[in-house]
């Protein structure tokens, strides 16, 4: 992308910076629109209509509610430590709009094709909890840090299954490289991961209810990660008020609102960029046949953001449905189910590779 | 099934005239039975537990200011009020056998004092309290005789007496307004 | 200059600066988040030298990790509501002379070393030649230090676990 | 080793999302475990019985109202029957019949919201409104019928406030029809559902003893399986003319008297209202509501104590006369006041997670708490 950028742009820094930037308009766009999504996919679920003053069908909302939030006074608690509360919503929003620098969201369009993409946004979705512990422990506010520590001891916890989720299919693919998983996933669906990948003939087969199993895991962790129901409860209203966040106002509880629907986009891309297909199309592309070259990336980014977006609406639907779990029921989840089926599935995936 | 005269026979057979004081079926709906109140926990306990009886439902426990006091002067001259009391009464009733009783104690509103029937039913716990709350009634061997309903500070007041004036301060803020 | 350059004093100035404030502080917390800046940092130069594993390998250790199980141990066992976590730094001039003999020492080995020059070309991917090196050369150690590391966990779950039985 | 530890002390309200009202609970916190709670009430104190001192019989129904505010026909039909009894007067059939409809609407109502929010505390937000939607058709009932959809001073001391609209039946019949479904519905997204099953099956297990020695009442206590319920046991109005079952926890999915059971007792209650509703809807006979409504209450000197069974349990009013205009005392025994006194001993031990369920699963409502 850089050299595309460079040749382009004839400077090496314009390039870094556009490059760098590109992920944040996405971002930006996606939350404005994900945020009335889920106020609309919510109303719609309960027989309700949901904003609908702001624009036509309330379409606008999300943008009347941050110039709300703009204008807000910036309340800071009397006992909080003033630099670290102000620094947690931006650390948040840091650990998320880094794994955005590997995400392929089409050829041509990803921030560094690095070698390692995957291990890196793994890796940096650590920042998030260090910006939430301390959210919550800047409040100086006993819900706030209830929620910290539980969103803290949940990430953690629940990261261990996600990296062997993703551990088996980097062994299955062979590459730590994003880019390079999504091009095995060319072509057609049935090349995707979920349903045996680019493999062929019996092992294929034997693949695909594993790479089911895989992909499973791989969501529900992630859905943990992301705090969502049924695993919201650092931010549990009805217990912790809102968690880490309780004491936050205006634009800074708006980066924290920002980072969250991000994440939920990052994780329903790494999810995409695994199992399913990437930002390749499962049926073609428009651009080959037609002999339009400049179509194809339009195309992929176009069913990049489908598939997250999916996930994404998955993600809400299961919240507007489900009950919130117990903290002692959700770590049981977590090590009690998850970790050793994850590991078992390691183990049966690596047997059929080597067949 | 036993009939509110039978139960006061009951009991007076069982703790004598000293303790059962009055059976008042002067009223229209409910007689009720007077009783000594520093032997309102034992009476209660007997309520509870003799099988004939077995008054395990407490419904409701109120406390009442009789407003009853006659006018006297004392010696120098000075108007005083004399014999007011303060009545505690106690709506029983029996689930297993289906039947209801009124039983009342009175105590000099001077030095309110009433044995606490909390360890009988725990229903009591919470009642008594907001008795004490709004009367005064002090319920001897009550484990944790706080203010319910009214602020802790609220001082010596009790706001159901029938004399109560509000306070002209509370907590420097003026409250007639 | 060209980016290169810019971009390492940039990690650089960030990872002295970080570290200062983590000696300095006197409020823990505050060191805590300061040593994660470290990190990054330090992950930064890792990454700029071309040893992308290992620069994410230290953001994923020590800022996913050990940094959030120090934050852990610092907000579970200080009175965090009331009283300030703060700390007192004794030893101060001690600690500059010994800190003043290492870094004469260091600065020593730095000007009078021979230093080889390494090829200025990238390698691709050290992920690969890594796990080769990890596993084939090494394959013994690797395995003998992933059973200390076992035995480790074994031992710390097993010391909590009477604990437990004790009350 | 043993390590020095110091419990948390936690100030749970009273501005809390999930303690239904201004509630203050004093949580001390062994980690997330309660050691102990203890409830702080008085924030809603409104003097209620000092103003019925000051006020006549008639004027105390609307404030009556304003005890239970989610079940005000039930606190209405309470308080009047009581004066009533003083009093001895006997309502036509008529009344009787409509106070009956009422009082059933009335329960669906709030156990509608007991259930919704109670949903909303386990962070099920979707039943809450499912269950809202049907609640606003019961309170256009009560609007077309006396013009309020909160409180509505519709019960008079020997009649009621107004004759039911022409409309009134069909709109109930309409309810009955479109309520079925809803039941089904919330069963389907919530009651059975695993996640809330594990949340509250086995969680604030309440014995029959217990509760019959803390005079809990209503759901609660008959989700402890104790089959006692005041229209049957000790029947007032007309409720003996009806057939109705009276559902009592099982412990179908943990052990009787757990939250789930008390959940589950108030979703089988609405079913039965709506089949008390079903057999009086069609026999309510003709007369005139206003026939026995005295010109000017003067109750004769004597006590009384009437209760009724209340959505949330046993509504009592102790009325002291002492043959005046206004009562000389009025002693409310609000069913929630009690069954919350419970909560201290039921939630010990538990999550505090544990402890929003088992606090939702009381359905106590502050206005009648602190009245």
């Amino acid at each position: 992308m850089y050299d595309l950028l460079t040749n382009l742009l004839g400077n090496q820094i314009v390039a870094y910076v556009i490059a760098a930037s590109l992920p944040l308009i996405f971002v930006l766009t996606f939350v404005l629109f994900a945020v009335l999504a889920e106020r609309k996919v919510s109303a719609h679920m309960q027989d309700r209509l949901g904003p609908m003053r702001v624009g036509w069908h309330g379409i606008i909302q999300t943008l009347a509610d941050m110039l709300k939030l703009l204008q807000k006074e910036d309340i800071v608690p009397e006992g909080a430590d003033k630099t670290l509360f102000n620094l947690a919503p931006l650390l948040t929003f840091l650990g998320t709009y880094a794994a955005f620098a590997a995400i392929p969201f089409a050829g041509i369009y990803v921030g560094s094709s690095t070698a390692i993409g995957i291990y890196y946004v793994t890796a940096v979705s650590g920042l998030v909890v260090a910006g939430l512990l301390l959210a919550g422990w800047a409040s100086d506010n006993k819900y706030s840090l209830y929620g910290a520590m539980r969103t803290a001891a949940q990430i953690v916890s629940y990261e261990i299954p996600t990296a062997i989720a993703i551990l088996t299919m980097v062994m299955v693919s062979g590459t730590l490289s994003l880019m390079k998983i999504s091009d095995m996933q060319t072509a057609h669906f049935w090349n995707w991961w979920i349903l045996g990948g680019p493999e062929t003939g019996i092992v294929k087969f034997l693949l695909i209810p594993f790479m089911i199993i895989t992909f499973l895991i791989y969501y529900i962790s992630s859905l943990a990660e992301v705090n969502r129901t049924p695993f919201d409860l650092p931010e549990a209203e009805s217990e912790l008020v809102s968690g880490y966040h309780t004491e936050y106002s205006g634009m800074k509880f708006a980066f924290f609102f920002l980072a969250e629907y991000a994440n939920m986009f990052a994780v329903s891309a790494i999810a995409v960029t695994l199992f399913l297909g990437g930002f390749h199309s499962p049926i073609g592309y428009l651009g080959h046949s037609l002999g339009i070259d400049w179509l194809v990336p339009v195309e992929q980014f176009f069913w990049f953001t489908f598939k997250g977006t999916a996930l994404v609406f998955v993600q809400m639907w299961l919240r507007w449905t489900l009950p919130r779990v117990r903290v002692d029921q959700l770590m049981v989840i977590c090590w009690k189910y998850l970790i050793p089926y994850a590991v078992v599935n390691l183990i049966i995936v690596g047997i059929i590779t080597l067949l | 099934m036993k009939t509110p005269e039978e139960v006061y026979n009951i009991l007076k057979e069982k703790f004598g005239e000293d303790v059962i004081l009055s059976y008042d079926d002067s009223q229209p709906v409910e007689p009720v039975i007077s009783v000594d109140p520093l032997k309102i926990h034992e009476v209660g306990k007997f309520l509870r537990d003799d099988e004939n009886l077995l008054f395990d439902s407490l419904m409701v426990l109120s406390g009442v200011d009789d407003f009853n006091g006659k006018k006297v002067k004392d010696e120098e001259g000075n108007m005083k009020e004399e014999g007011r009391t303060l009545s505690v009464y106690y709506n029983l009733h029996s689930m297993k056998l289906n039947h209801k009783v009124l039983v009342k104690v009175s105590t000099p509103i001077e030095d309110p004092k009433v044995e606490s029937v909390e360890h009988v039913w725990r229903t009591a716990d919470w009642h008594e309290r907001e008795a004490y709350d709004m009367y005064g009634i002090i319920f001897l061997n009550h484990h944790d005789l706080r203010r319910i309903l009214m602020p802790d500070d609220w001082g010596e007041r009790y706001p159901l007496r029938k004399d109560y004036e509000d306070p002209e301060y509370y907590n420097g803020m003026k409250v007639p307004y | 200059m060209e980016l290169y350059d810019i971009i390492f004093y940039l990690v650089a100035l960030m990872v002295v600066v970080s570290a200062a404030i983590v000696v300095g502080s006197k409020n823990i917390v505050r060191a805590a988040y300061s040593l994660l800046f470290t990190f990054l940092g330090v992950a930064g130069i890792y990454i700029l030298l071309g040893a992308d594993f290992i620069g994410v390998t230290q953001l994923m250790v020590y800022v996913g990790g050990i940094l959030i199980l120090l934050l852990f141990g610092i907000m579970l066992t200080n009175k965090v509501y009331s009283v300030d976590i703060r700390r007192e730094n004794a030893y101060i001039i001690p600690s500059i002379v010994i800190v003043g003999i290492f870094a004469a020492f260091l600065i020593f080995v730095m000007t009078e070393t021979n230093w080889v020059t390494a090829d200025p070309t990238f390698p691709n991917t050290t992920v690969f030649e890594l796990g080769k090196t990890l596993l084939v050369h090494y394959s013994i150690i690797f395995e003998i230090l992933a059973i200390v590391l076992l035995i480790a966990l074994i031992g710390a779950a097993t010391l909590a676990r009477n604990d437990n039985k004790e009350r | 080793m043993a390590l020095k530890t110091e419990e948390l002390v936690l100030n749970m309200g009273p501005q809390h999302p999930s303690t239904h009202g201004v509630l203050r609970l004093l949580v001390e916190l062994d980690g997330e475990l309660v050691v102990n709670v203890k409830p702080i009430i008085g924030y809603l104190h409104r003097c209620f019985e000092k103003h019925c001192e000051a006020l006549s019989y008639n004027q105390i129904v609307p404030y009556t109202d304003r005890l239970d505010y989610l079940a005000s026909m039930s606190n209405n039909l309470s308080y009047v029957m009581g004066v009533e009894k003083l009093m001895g007067i006997q309502v036509p059939e008529r009344v009787e019949y409509i106070r009956v409809i009422m009082a059933e609407l009335q329960r669906i109502a709030s156990h509608t919201v007991a259930l919704g929010t109670y949903g909303l505390d386990i962070g099920a937000f979707t039943p809450f409104l499912f269950l809202f939607r049907d609640r606003e058709k019961i309170l256009d009932i009560f609007e077309a019928t006396c013009g309020a959809r909160l409180l509505y001073n519709y019960i008079w001391v020997g009649g009621l406030s107004h004759d039911i609209p022409d409309e009134f039946v069909p709109m109930v019949k309409k309810f009955i029809k479109e309520f079925r479904p809803t039941i089904e519905e919330v069963n389907e997204l919530l009651s059975f559902n695993k996640i809330f099953i594990e949340r509250t099956a086995n969680i604030g297990v309440l014995p029959p003893d217990t509760a019959i020695n803390y005079g809990i009442t209503g759901p609660s206590l008959r989700g402890s399986g104790i089959k006692w319920d005041l229209r049957k046991n000790d029947p007032y109005s007309i409720y003996d003319r009806f057939e109705f079952d009276i559902p009592v926890g099982e412990g179908k999915v943990g052990t009787v008297g757990d939250s789930w059971d008390r959940y589950w007792v108030r979703m089988l209650e609405m079913e039965q209202s709506l089949r008390i509703i079903e057999q009086a809807i069609d026999n309510i006979p003709d007369g005139d509501v206003h026939e026995m409504v005295p010109k000017r209450i003067k109750a004769p000197k004597g006590n009384v104590y009437v209760r009724a069974e209340n959505p949330k349990g046993e509504l009592g009013f102790f009325i002291l006369s002492d043959g005046k205009n206004n009562p000389f005392r009025v002693k409310v025994r609000p069913p929630s006041f009690v069954n919350l006194s419970v909560l201290g001993e039921l939630s010990k031990g538990y999550l505090v997670a544990d402890l929003i369920a088992i606090l939702g699963s009381l359905d106590i409502v502050l206005g009648e708490i602190d009245r």
